[in-house]
């Protein structure tokens, strides 16, 4: 089975920080900022490279924040 | 400073597994942080995009927190009073039968103000979809109860929980109007996981199909959280949804191709 | 010749509506005035020019398709009666706030209340001042006839489409119930899609590949912009006051006393006049036909040279009011009414003429 | 030339459709004409009554208080109208059920037994029209081709063939109308 | 010393309905004057005194549980803003035309439609002249503080009983809003139900064993009666334009020039009138506290001393037609407005001021 | 002259089996006719006057054929707007727990225009009896289509008969109310037979003797005929009853008890 | 068994001759006049002595019309 | 005495609670006060503003353009309100987050890093009267017993245990308050 490499682009302007795409990530990849953005939110960071790229993150978000990537390698 | 995982060698279009659709524009929202309306909408819009029917689209958002769902949507859409609009839908329908149409509101709206023209729309069977998010309150006025409140939850209108004596059952509205010749597709979903997520897009998706096929009302109900009416941090209020609004509120198709599902 | 017949006046408004290319109408049946959706139902106007029409669950539901439909550029009408009219406030509100055109025939009957069915003009006020919240207009048209009744119907669509602005036929259950003549005119042709794209581009029909979508509101959360609109509509009304006052004068040339009256009101004191002509006294009648925009500068015209002014309604006095403000002053106004289904007869608004403005 | 007319009586009794026929008469002679009728189907088994004016010139209040003539058809609408008929002017009554027969001595009156002549050719539905021939004998102010027109316009084609009986009604009444008393 | 409280005016209005004595209250949320409602349900008033609060599905629904409440001889309200006001048009036609003692609350916002949550003033003339069907009028009672919102619940309460006639409380976002100093008067008890059927003969409170059943309604078939209906109505209303007209009025003694404002507007044409008078000019303000019946006399005997007059109103002119009728000529009423939110400030009146009416 | 009948001789206070009740007034009612209105005017007249509640009761009648019902009914009245007299009821029984409140309503009123109100006083279990009076049109207005009226049927707004295509099913009110947790007597019945009127008191009977008990709503239908606006002699038109609006009407209790009836 | 009569008293002015009444009497008591009350309807009137005071007549009258009587004879 | 102040900020910022505990301290030493928030919880996530006036007279307007004060707590609020005080009036700021600095020069300009100091000593929650006390160290029109008469007041009854704390940090406040610029 080829192994799969996931990324993740966040828009950190339009994160309101709710923490639900963390929640959804199977792999732990996100987690909040300690800063916050123009609106006062703190934002969705990556903490590690284990992103397989299933989306799950993305489809939950509800502000449309994340734009993911994947591919075989 | 964090640490960089950046992979931006990967972010080529062949690669691209999700990003927004254009059917979204792209105005932040204005929905407080979690709150199941943006996620809803997303998926209303991909549906959209997908069918490739943005320009036959006309959607209908009435007064409650998602009022301002046209600054969101790359569509035609029209603002209606509290209630309304499934009489507004009517409206549009009528006179543009071709064009697929949308309500899309919540559950002060649709089951308090608006129980008339729902229940009539649906009677009719006015060929249109209808989106129905459940936060079981009053989410944009500032947290009041809701017909959908849960016994014994608390609101800004039933600060020592409701009372259903008092106050009055929680109405199971998506129940009812699955009672009705009119409708032919009745469903209960929710958006707070992956996987409902995938099966609450699948559920839109057939919404919007069964207009093709003049079929009769649509109607998807949306279990959803209001974060600031239940004064309860985004995941935290997912926890209380699942363990409270779902046994109340159960997920699953009610009404399939004109039938009740049998349970 | 055109096509002569004898209508009632709520069914020379169907049949106007089907002949004036009305894409659809909603209804809920009320007296005096059920006869206008059980004329098109009648009609089949579905079949007769694709019309739709649709009995709606109410009156508010009814006014909220209106809404949908107008905003989809389509001619769009709705009628009922006093009570419903008044549940019907708050969508008038919204469409006019959002600038939808549309007609809304209101066949007055006594109130406050249930009331009677029997006529009146008690409703002046809730049509010219707006009996919804905000500051929004009706341009409001009165006919007095059945044939008014059939043109103005056309003429309505028209000037709502000229304005962006709700239209209002303020009729009452004496022309909604008589029989007339009437000419009917042609059958226009129901505007098509393409049509409406290229006359409206406000109207929500369809997002075109790369132009903007169109939004139909009357939101705007911010004071600063909703102030710029309620501007907009204010000049708007400010048009709608240089441009669509109409009215009908008879015998104003060399008349000492004015009555003014609308709708069955003045076909009243038409003959009233005539008797009173015929004991000779110089009497004149102005018949405001558009409500609001009120004719105000011909009556303070002629209040410069009658010695007094009757107005004539059935109410307890409302449009006495726009012709007191008109007038400013210059010359007596006083008012004749009777109300709850009462109609005047011509002898007593003669006599009231006598007693309140000639003797008084 | 101008008349103004009252026709009342029940609510069964044609009194709108009779109004209507003689309207669609004058119509078809090129007279403006107006019909107003007492309304309200929210008041069950009352009396209907209908205003119906016939004139060359155009016609100013559909409604009025006096009338050149009232026909008559129940002792209500007889209580009631008798006094609003303009002196000199015409009461044309039925007089079945009548049992305050008119009284007034300004005016010219006369009465047609429409329901019985109905009742006796067996042909109840022409009532009204029987009524009609009667006052169209003492006012001749519509001629018999144009209330044939009037007919054939206010009738749907469906029932164009009742146009002959009644027309045959209308000059039935014509033979029946009789004084009852009539100024000098 | 009374107890003193810092207070929204929507609070206020809360806390003195239950002080007042009230029965019950009947609404649907809606901002800005949800405070209302949710003041109640936290006091627990069905504790306190046994008043009933209920939150209805509708605006319509809860004017009909006033009308039927109300016509126990309850002491009964609802509030709501512009838009649930509208919607309660036919249901306050049927309460004046029954004659059911009730209150109202309106915390304006902007309109015309869903407009914005801002403060306004745009619906006084669907308060004053009716924006229900029929000839009816509501009691207006428009205050310009905290304490008056608290003040004006039991005097709105005393009022409606005494003429059988629904009071309308126009308030706006501003004071609905903002808190004041609130001077907490007494708890009334509410009456016994003995009370009411010895106060209310009228009241539906169960048919007594040898008395006539009592009857609420607003219908009458019969025109006639109809019309006596109307008479009867009209005579209250000018018996409350007798006994119950009240405005305050400020520096109006030495005034050359007179700001006339209502509510809001008031306080910010007092500071105004404060910013001019320092600067030498002789402003006085007048500010009518029932807006119906309006206080037209004084302000016509003004007219004959002031050299012009300037309405300020959050709307785009509507009480200004009262002053015009009021004053007839005798002098100049120009109207300055902000709307759709928007609220004037002091230097900005000053300015229309000197611009409109000084200057102009 | 017909011949004399009479027996005098009997008629004595010890053998009088029936009469008017005096909880109706000796006016004469403005009803067609054999209309209904008249029967369950009388059913409802006499269970009052048999509960002995004459001084306790507050009736509620909206605009329809029985607007003028306070004119026979000799107990305190009130007419309500078209539509509302749930609301209406809602306001009385609040203010007067103790006191019996009833409405009286056509279909139109109750499942049109009414339809928000009839829901959400069944759904919050207001404390009333309600009584429905289906006679599948709008006999005041003139004979308009209702909610209710049944597929092909011909009113004066189908005139071509009731296309439910376009206009909609006809819509069964009862059994969706039944569905609420607040009803707890839901019943249909009918009085156009002498049996049928003797059940269809004793189901107003138990309508009433559950307010006693604080039981939540009792909702009793009676299926009933218009012979104006059905433009049917009255005998004719109770053929028609049995052979149309029954059989889409089926008569019966719906949910007793609080507990749905099982078929 | 012992025999039952019975008799009926009908307010010929409240009556409005729906026949009603008449359909629901076992034994064909009441029928039509062929005269009219003040209100123009024909009413009910009795045909025979058969009268049991079964009361189904009355019971089924909308409008409260007859009032019925039952001895045992 | 008549002090005419704007309070504006996130709306999690305690902008409204600090206006009414300054208004309920008013309200204890006898004064007249309004408090008049910008509403709307239509808006969610923008920002909030108080405008709270304290006199020895009954306030007229209770809505203002121009203020005696300015008390701003981010930098749309410092964007939108520096312009609105009067000239010689103050504008008291936490310069948390704030990357545009205040500009005037007829004014006279204080900050307080109140944020920092919440964050610093924990009690997050004190951050608004930590700022108050800044304000009422530069104008003290409230003594601090009514302060705490009017947080007894405004606090329910089960925050009551919270006044100490409250104290406190408005005691905190009046230490940190740093001139910026101040006119002669
Ligand atoms: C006629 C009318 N009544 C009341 C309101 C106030 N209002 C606006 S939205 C709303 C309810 C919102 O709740 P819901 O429909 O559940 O939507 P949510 O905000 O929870 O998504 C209310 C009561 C209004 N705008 N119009
Ligand atoms: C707001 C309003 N809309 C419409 C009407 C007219 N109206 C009166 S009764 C009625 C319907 C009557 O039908 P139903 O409720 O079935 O009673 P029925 O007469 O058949 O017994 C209507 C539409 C009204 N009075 N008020
Ligand atoms: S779900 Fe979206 S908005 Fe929420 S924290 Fe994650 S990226 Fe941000
Ligand atoms: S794409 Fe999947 S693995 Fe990657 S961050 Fe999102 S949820 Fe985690
Ligand atoms: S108030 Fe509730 S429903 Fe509205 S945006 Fe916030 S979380 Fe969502
Ligand atoms: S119209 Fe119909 S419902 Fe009304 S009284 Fe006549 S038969 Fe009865
Ligand atoms: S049922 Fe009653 S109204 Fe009908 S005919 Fe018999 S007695 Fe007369
Ligand atoms: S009581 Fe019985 S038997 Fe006698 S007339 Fe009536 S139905 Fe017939
Ligand atoms: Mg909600
Ligand atoms: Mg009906």
């Amino acid at each position: 089975m080829a192994k799969v490499k996931g990324d993740v682009v966040i828009d950190i302007e339009r994160c309101k920080g709710c923490e639900i795409c963390n929640t959804a990530c199977p792999n732990q990849v996100l987690s909040m900022s300690t800063q916050v953005n123009s609106k006062g939110y703190r934002f969705a960071i990556k903490v590690n490279a284990d992103c397989i790229g299933c989306a799950n993150c993305a489809i939950v978000c509800p502000d449309g924040v994340i734009t993911v990537y994947k591919t075989k390698v | 400073m964090e640490q960089n995982f950046d992979l931006p060698e990967i972010h080529t279009p062949e690669n691209l597994v999700y990003t927004k659709t254009k059917v979204l524009t792209d105005n932040v929202m204005h929905y407080c942080p979690g709150c199941g309306h943006g996620t809803t909408h997303r998926l209303v819009a991909e549906v959209i995009d997908e069918m490739g029917i943005q320009g036959q689209v006309i959607g209908v958002a009435p007064v409650g927190c998602s009022v301002l769902a046209y600054n969101y949507f790359d569509i035609d859409m029209q603002e209606a009073a509290h209630g309304r609009a499934p009489a507004v839908a009517t409206g549009i329908k009528r006179v543009f039968p071709d064009k697929f149409v949308f309500t899309y509101q919540g559950d002060g709206d649709l089951a308090a103000i608006g129980t008339g023209e729902t229940i009539h729309a649906c009677n009719r069977g006015e060929n249109i979809t209808i989106l129905f998010i459940n936060n079981g309150i009053y989410g944009m006025t500032g947290g009041q109860m809701a017909p959908t409140t849960l016994p014994g939850m608390p609101t800004s209108t039933s600060p020592y929980g409701r009372d259903v004596k008092m106050m009055g059952n929680p109405l199971k509205i998506t129940e009812l109007v699955a009672m009705l010749p009119g409708t032919y597709f009745v469903t209960r979903q929710a958006v707070h996981t992956p996987a409902l997520v995938r099966k609450a897009k699948k559920a839109i998706r057939m919404a919007f199909e069964n207009q093709k096929l003049n079929r009769g009302v649509s109607f998807v109900e949306i279990v959803s959280n209001c974060n600031s009416g239940w004064k309860l941090p985004p995941v935290q209020a997912i926890k209380w949804l699942e363990e409270n609004m779902l046994p109340f509120y159960p997920l699953g198709d009610i009404k399939v191709n004109g039938e009740m599902v049998s349970k | 010749m055109k096509e002569l017949r004898l209508m009632k006046g709520n069914e020379a408004i169907a049949e106007a509506a089907i002949r004036a290319g009305a894409d659809a109408y909603f209804g809920y049946p009320i007296t005096p005035q059920s006869e206008v959706i059980e004329y098109l139902m009648a009609e089949k106007p579905h079949e007769r020019t694709g019309m739709v029409v649709l009995q709606a669950e109410s009156e508010v539901a009814a006014i909220n398709m209106v809404y949908g439909a107008a905003a989809c550029g389509k001619r769009v009408m709705t009628s009922s009666s006093s009570p419903g009219i008044s549940l019907k406030q708050e969508g008038l509100s919204y469409i006019a706030g959002a600038e939808l055109p549309c007609l809304i025939l209101n066949v007055v009957r006594g109130g406050p209340g249930l009331g009677t069915i029997q006529p009146s003009q008690s409703d002046y006020f809730q049509a010219t001042k707006g009996g919804g919240h905000g500051d929004y207009r009706l341009l409001v048209l009165a006919p007095a006839s059945v044939q008014e009744m059939y043109d103005f119907v056309k003429l309505a669509f028209d000037l709502a489409f000229k304005y962006r602005n709700p239209v209002m036929i303020l009729s009452d259950g004496v022309i909604g119930q008589m029989m007339e003549k009437v000419e009917i005119g042609e059958q226009y042709a129901r505007l098509t899609n393409e049509q409406i794209d290229e006359l409206y581009p406000w109207a929500t029909t369809g997002k075109k590949t790369g132009q903007d979508r169109r939004i139909i509101t009357s939101l705007e959360l911010d004071p600063g912009r909703q102030e710029k609109h309620n501007l907009k509509l204010q000049a708007k009304y400010k048009k709608m006051q240089e441009e669509e006052v109409r009215y009908e004068s008879l015998n104003c040339e060399d008349a000492e006393y004015l009555l003014v009256a609308f709708g069955s009101s003045a076909r009243i004191c038409q003959k009233a006049m005539d008797l009173g002509r015929a004991q000779g006294l110089k009497i004149g009648l102005l018949r405001p036909i558009t409500l609001y925009p009120f004719p105000s500068e011909v009556l303070n015209d002629l209040a410069s040279k009658v010695k007094g002014i009757l107005t004539v309604e059935m109410n307890a006095g409302q449009m006495v009011e726009d012709v007191r403000l008109a007038v400013c002053g210059k010359v007596k106004v006083e008012h004749y009414g009777r109300f709850g289904g009462m109609i005047p007869s011509p002898t007593e608004v003669l006599q009231a003429l006598e007693q309140k403005i000639i003797g008084g | 030339m101008i008349e103004e007319i009252i026709i009342a009586g029940f609510g069964g009794q044609g009194v709108l459709s009779m109004g209507k026929i003689l309207a669609y008469g004058g119509l078809m002679q090129g007279q403006e004409v107006s019909w107003m009728p007492s309304y309200g189907p929210e008041m069950r088994g009352g009396t209907a009554n209908v205003t119906v004016i016939l004139s060359d010139e155009r016609i100013s209040s559909p409604i009025l208080s006096q009338f050149d003539t009232a026909i008559i058809l129940n002792q209500q609408s007889l209580d009631k109208f008798e006094k609003s008929v303009k002196p000199g002017g015409l009461l044309l009554y039925d007089p079945n059920g009548i049992t305050r027969h008119p009284v007034r001595t300004d005016i010219n009156i006369y009465r047609i037994e429409a329901a019985a002549e109905a009742a006796r050719s067996g042909m109840v539905k022409t009532f009204n029209m029987i009524v009609l021939g009667a006052f169209l004998k003492l006012k001749p102010i519509v001629k018999m081709e144009n209330m044939e027109k009037g007919l054939a316009k206010s009738l749907p084609l469906r029932h164009h063939k009742l146009i002959p009986a009644n027309m045959d009604a209308i000059r039935k009444g014509m033979e029946l109308a009789e004084p009852v008393a009539v100024i000098a």
